[in-house]
């Protein structure tokens, strides 16, 4: 795949990529794995849409200790698929890539509302799907869902 | 940004939670000029049930029927994209007939899910009739599946490895008798709808989506295709039996790579008779042999790593991202559903058309609202 | 008894003279048509629907259904009826009333039969089409007074629809008054004897038909109660009878419609064989049947192309055949 | 072709798709009802139908030996199940058998997951409770009362 070389190629390139591992798409789903620091997201993601690519998905995971964002970049017709690893939670907030691909914004809003991790200028980062109460964040490890999270009376702002 | 004073002579209309046309809770919050709209921010979570925070506290057995209620209009794609994803993980193959018949399933749920959205997309348009039509032959498509799997739209049916139950002859001859019925049903709805002055004039030229807007906001399925852009997982990465299955990528040929309300009718009425054809396909390969893989564990273990299956749901491509710590329960499953992105282009094709453009460009997009709430 | 009964009798006749009493018993009798006919055109249309969309439509009440209207209107009587508080409530309880009430005073003038007609204005086609008016005025009030958002669209989008179609209403009418030279019904079924005018003016009849479904706000132009945009239109706040009364002006207007277009253009009571009123009944019913025929066939226009339809393309064409028609007829005469 | 024409010709193209939808609605006015009148007529239930779960009966009553292997993988929780032993040595079997029918979504792991077998869908689908409380379905005293159809 003389194609995926030159990916392979430019991925090396790029200043922010700290480790690059190939992956095959059989057994993994993705071709490239990359790990990236938080400030390096929005120059990548400038670069992949040049190539064609499209923002998959955007979502973190929780480790118990550490937190990650993992970014899922693909293109249409023949599809290699980027992933981009950055560790998220105990450090800084990582940039927003809604300039780049507004698709973005919906997806750091929902990380936001179930993980509780920031974005660095996002139009508008305010819960997506929950409630408006601090610190309810259910994806993250140390919730615990108790009964008060289950059908209370919630009062929306009328407009 | 959207609840400052109102200084100008507009006025917010709510529409929705609660709105015929809204399929499923989905609020948008417009802002009127007269008739026109000036600005839409949908507002979402009314329905969020929390299904990533359960497949983070169950094991994969139990978490099987949850797929299911993402999305119940193509239920039997989600649980075997989700059969598929496990199995990625953990490295199990499913036999040969097993496979054949987990497309024939998934091939004749992604046809009743068309139907269902032709029929709403037909009342939202003020024609009360081909709604019942398309629930007639959905009907059909019911009672086919609920022969094997027992249930009308909750199927889980895909059990890792195999499938829970082998077709039935009543199954097959159901089948064979329904393929050529609704080929002439759905001439007659060419002739009642497609070529209806009244249903060109109301989609024509409605909710342009250009190709790069649809890059933007990644936008995929028949939506994508409507643009001219021949994207679909079956074709683009083969799963499962899709590469032995002769069929084309149906894309509307728009003007210069604009998809609008029409060419987005258009892709998924022929995608409806490319499903025909591969349900007829499949079923002439139908091979002999067990419908379930030796040696499976009943609750899988994956071993430690993350994995991704992408899948195409009647909606658009379905992403799962899977983590696991190799014991029995995930430590995280992202679920990318097509409709999340397919809404997300809303706010930017709404304003400047009309509230009756509204129900008809929501209703070409062919969303489902549970599936972007999960 | 009955000296009494002829005393009473005698003595209301010179007091008020022929004229009134025939005219209160004939209005009378109207009133008691427009019921049973509005009741028996609400099962005709469930019927029709279903049977065109594969189902059985009304079959439980009576035989084939034929009591479900009746038992539908007792059920509305027994509902509460809700007036939103915020609404203005005097124009909110006016507007159903409003609605209702012109729409009996057209069956003076529809000439049912030979010598079946309550009174033979000779300004009989004025009076119907200025009553038509008046519902609209009553729409918009019960919309804008019910103070939901929606009503208020669908109100709006009422009066904006109903004055846009009332002129090629009226100028198919006058193409045909000018043929029959009178406005009065009696005179134009006169006018038909030998060939309908339906065959003489058939641009005429369409443009009819096509500004009559949209003047009763019927499909494909019910824009003001666009159930998928609006939720149910100007009646969305409305319950029970008020809803009721709503609905069954809807389908008294559409008798009235179907009537004054056999009167016009398919020549009222005249028939092949024997003319009378069952011909002029079975006209306006195959009418009314075309009328439900079209409603569960097509999608719903948009508002902005209703309004093309009617201002660029019914009205240009009502004009030409206006101006056709005279022409044709200083040549002829 | 000039703009009248190309006017004429819409006209013309678009009143006869008007006519041919008429037509094909009329059509369908006279095909046969497809709808079934629920109360009176029933629809054949399909062989691998999901009712309510129930109790397979076997010579003795029923098979379940109240292992609670479908208690811990019911995703919704619902099923209570508690065996008596008359001595240490006798199998344990199993006494009391509880579903709360509400919360159960019917996905059938636990007919999977039953090592014995001892459990099995019905074909009822119309069952209905005044409370929610009454939802909670004793197995036992259904399989002793004849069970489902």
């Amino acid at each position: 795949m003389s194609q995926n070389e030159s990916l392979a190629v430019i991925l090396e390139s790029s200043p922010q990529v700290t480790q690059l591992r190939r992956a095959s798409r059989e057994n993994d789903g993705f071709d490239f794995s990359l790990s990236i620091e938080p400030k390096g997201i929005p120059e990548l993601a400038r670069m992949l849409k040049d190539q064609g690519f499209f923002l998959e998905y955007l979502t973190a995971v929780d480790y118990g200790q550490t937190m990650e964002l993992v970014y899922s970049f693909s293109k249409w017709i023949e599809p290699d698929r980027v992933q981009a690893v950055c560790p998220a939670w105990p450090m800084e907030a990582a940039p927003s890539i809604c300039g780049v691909f507004p698709a973005a914004n919906w997806q750091e809003r929902e990380v936001f509302d179930m993980f509780g991790l920031e974005f660095k200028d996002h139009p508008d980062l305010k819960r997506l799907l929950l409630i408006q109460e601090e610190g309810l964040h259910p994806l993250r490890k140390d919730f615990v869902a108790g009964p008060q999270h289950s059908g209370d009376v919630v009062e929306t702002e009328m407009v | 940004m959207l609840r400052k004073t109102l200084t100008d002579d507009t006025f917010y209309l709510n529409m929705g939670p609660q709105h015929p046309s809204t399929h499923g809770v989905l609020r948008l919050l417009l802002r009127l000029d007269g008739e026109r709209i000036v600005e839409c921010e949908p507002v979402l979570g009314y329905s969020h049930r929390g299904h990533e925070h359960m497949a983070q506290t169950r094991s994969y057995l139990r978490f099987m029927p949850n797929p299911c209620r993402m999305d119940y209009l193509a239920g039997l794609m989600y649980n075997h994209a989700y059969c598929l994803a496990v199995e990625r993980a953990c490295g199990i193959e499913a036999p040969p007939r097993a496979q054949f018949i987990r497309v024939i399933c998934a091939e004749l749920n992604r046809i009743s899910s068309h139907l269902l959205w032709f029929g709403a997309y037909l009342l939202d348009l003020g024609g009360f009739t081909p709604f019942l039509y398309a629930f007639d032959d959905r009907e059909d498509v019911l009672s086919i599946l609920g022969e094997i799997t027992g249930s009308r739209l909750t199927y889980s049916y895909c059990r890792f490895g195999g499938v829970a139950r082998d077709l039935t002859p009543k199954f097959i001859e159901l089948t064979k008798a329904f393929i050529p019925k609704l080929r002439v049903r759905l001439k007659d709805y060419d002739t009642l709808v497609s070529k209806n002055v009244i249903f060109i004039n109301r989609t024509k030229d409605v909710g342009v989506i250009t190709k790069e807007q649809a890059r933007d906001y990644s936008v995929t399925g028949p939506n994508l295709r409507a643009c001219g852009v021949p994207h679909d997982q079956r074709r683009c990465e083969p799963y499962s039996v899709y590469p032995e299955i002769d069929f084309e990528v149906i894309t509307a040929d728009g003007a210069n790579g604009e998809g609008d309300c029409y060419d987005r009718y258009l892709v998924r009425m022929q995608e409806m008779e490319e499903s025909l054809r591969i349900v007829e396909q499949a079923l002439q390969r139908l091979p002999e042999g067990p419908i379930r893989a030796k040696g499976v564990a009943q609750e899988p273990a994956p071993p430690p790593g993350a994995y991704q299956y992408c899948y195409e749901s009647a909606r658009g491509m379905l992403g799962i991202y899977l983590v696991s710590d190799g014991s029995r329960v995930p430590v995280r499953m992202k679920w990318r559903t097509p409709s999340f992105s397919n809404l997300s282009i809303l706010p930017i094709l709404l304003p400047g058309t009309l509230v009756a453009d509204t129900v008809a460009i929501l209703g070409s997009l062919d969303l489902v609202i549970p599936e972007i709430d999960r | 008894m009955i000296t009494t009964l002829s005393k009473t009798w005698q003595a209301l006749l010179d007091f008020f003279g022929p004229l009134a009493l025939v005219l209160v018993i004939g209005l009378v009798i109207a009133l008691t048509y427009v019921q049973i006919n509005a009741l028996f055109l609400v099962w005709l249309e469930r019927k029709v629907a279903g049977h065109i969309q594969l189902r059985i439509g009304p079959k439980e009440v009576g035989p084939f259904g034929v009591l479900q209207t009746i038992v539908d209107g007792v059920k509305l009587l027994g509902k509460e009826l809700i007036t939103p508080r915020p609404a203005s409530w005097l124009l909110f309880v006016l507007s159903p009333i409003l609605v209702f009430t012109p729409v009996l005073v057209p069956f003076v003038v529809l000439p049912f039969g030979e010598n079946l007609q309550v009174h033979d204005l000779n300004v009989g086609l004025l009076l119907i089409f200025a009553f038509a008016g008046l519902n609209v005025l009553a729409i918009l009030m019960g919309g804008w007074a019910s103070n939901n958002k929606y009503a208020l669209l669908g109100a709006i989008r009422s009066v904006a629809q109903n004055v846009a179609y009332e002129i090629p209403l009226l100028l198919s009418a006058m193409s045909v008054v000018i043929m029959a030279n009178s406005l009065s019904l009696r005179a134009i079924v006169d006018a038909q004897e030998g060939l309908w005018f339906v065959f003489v003016q058939p641009v005429a009849a369409i443009l009819y038909l096509v500004g009559a479904t949209a003047e009763t706000n019927r499909a494909p132009f019910d824009i003001p109660e666009a159930e998928s945009e609006l939720v149910a239109g100007f009646h969305t706040e409305y319950s029970g009878m008020r809803f009721g009364l709503f609905f069954l002006a809807e389908y008294t207007n559409m008798f009235i419609v179907a009537s004054v277009a056999t009167t016009l253009f398919f020549g009222g009571w005249r028939g092949p064989i024997a003319d009378g009123p069952w011909w002029f009944l079975a006209k306006v019913y195959l009418l009314i049947f075309g009328v439900i025929w079209v409603r569960w066939t097509f999608p719903r226009l948009r508002f902005d192309q209703l309004m093309n339809l009617a201002w660029k393309f019914l009205i240009p064409i009502g004009l030409v055949n206006l101006l056709v028609t005279a022409l044709v007829l200083k040549l002829v005469r | 072709m000039s703009g009248l024409g190309q006017y004429i010709a819409h006209l013309f193209s678009g009143a006869w798709s008007l006519a041919a939808g008429m037509g094909v609605t009329i059509r369908y006015m006279f095909k046969p009802v497809a709808t079934v009148q629920y109360p009176r007529e029933r629809l054949a239930l399909p062989e691998a139908f999901r009712g309510h779960i129930e109790l397979i009966p076997a010579q003795d009553g029923h098979r379940c030996v109240a292992c609670g292997e479908c208690h811990r993988t019911c995703p919704s929780g619902v099923i209570k199940v508690q065996g008596l032993k008359q001595q240490a040595s006798d199998h344990n079997r199993a006494r009391y058998f509880f579903i709360d029918f509400s919360r159960c979504s019917l996905c059938g792991l636990c007919v999977e997951v039953c090592p014995e077998k001892a459990l099995r869908f019905s074909y009822e689908y119309e069952q209905v409770w005044p409370s929610r409380y009454g939802s909670v379905v004793d197995l036992m005293a259904r399989l002793h009362a004849g069970g489902g159809a």
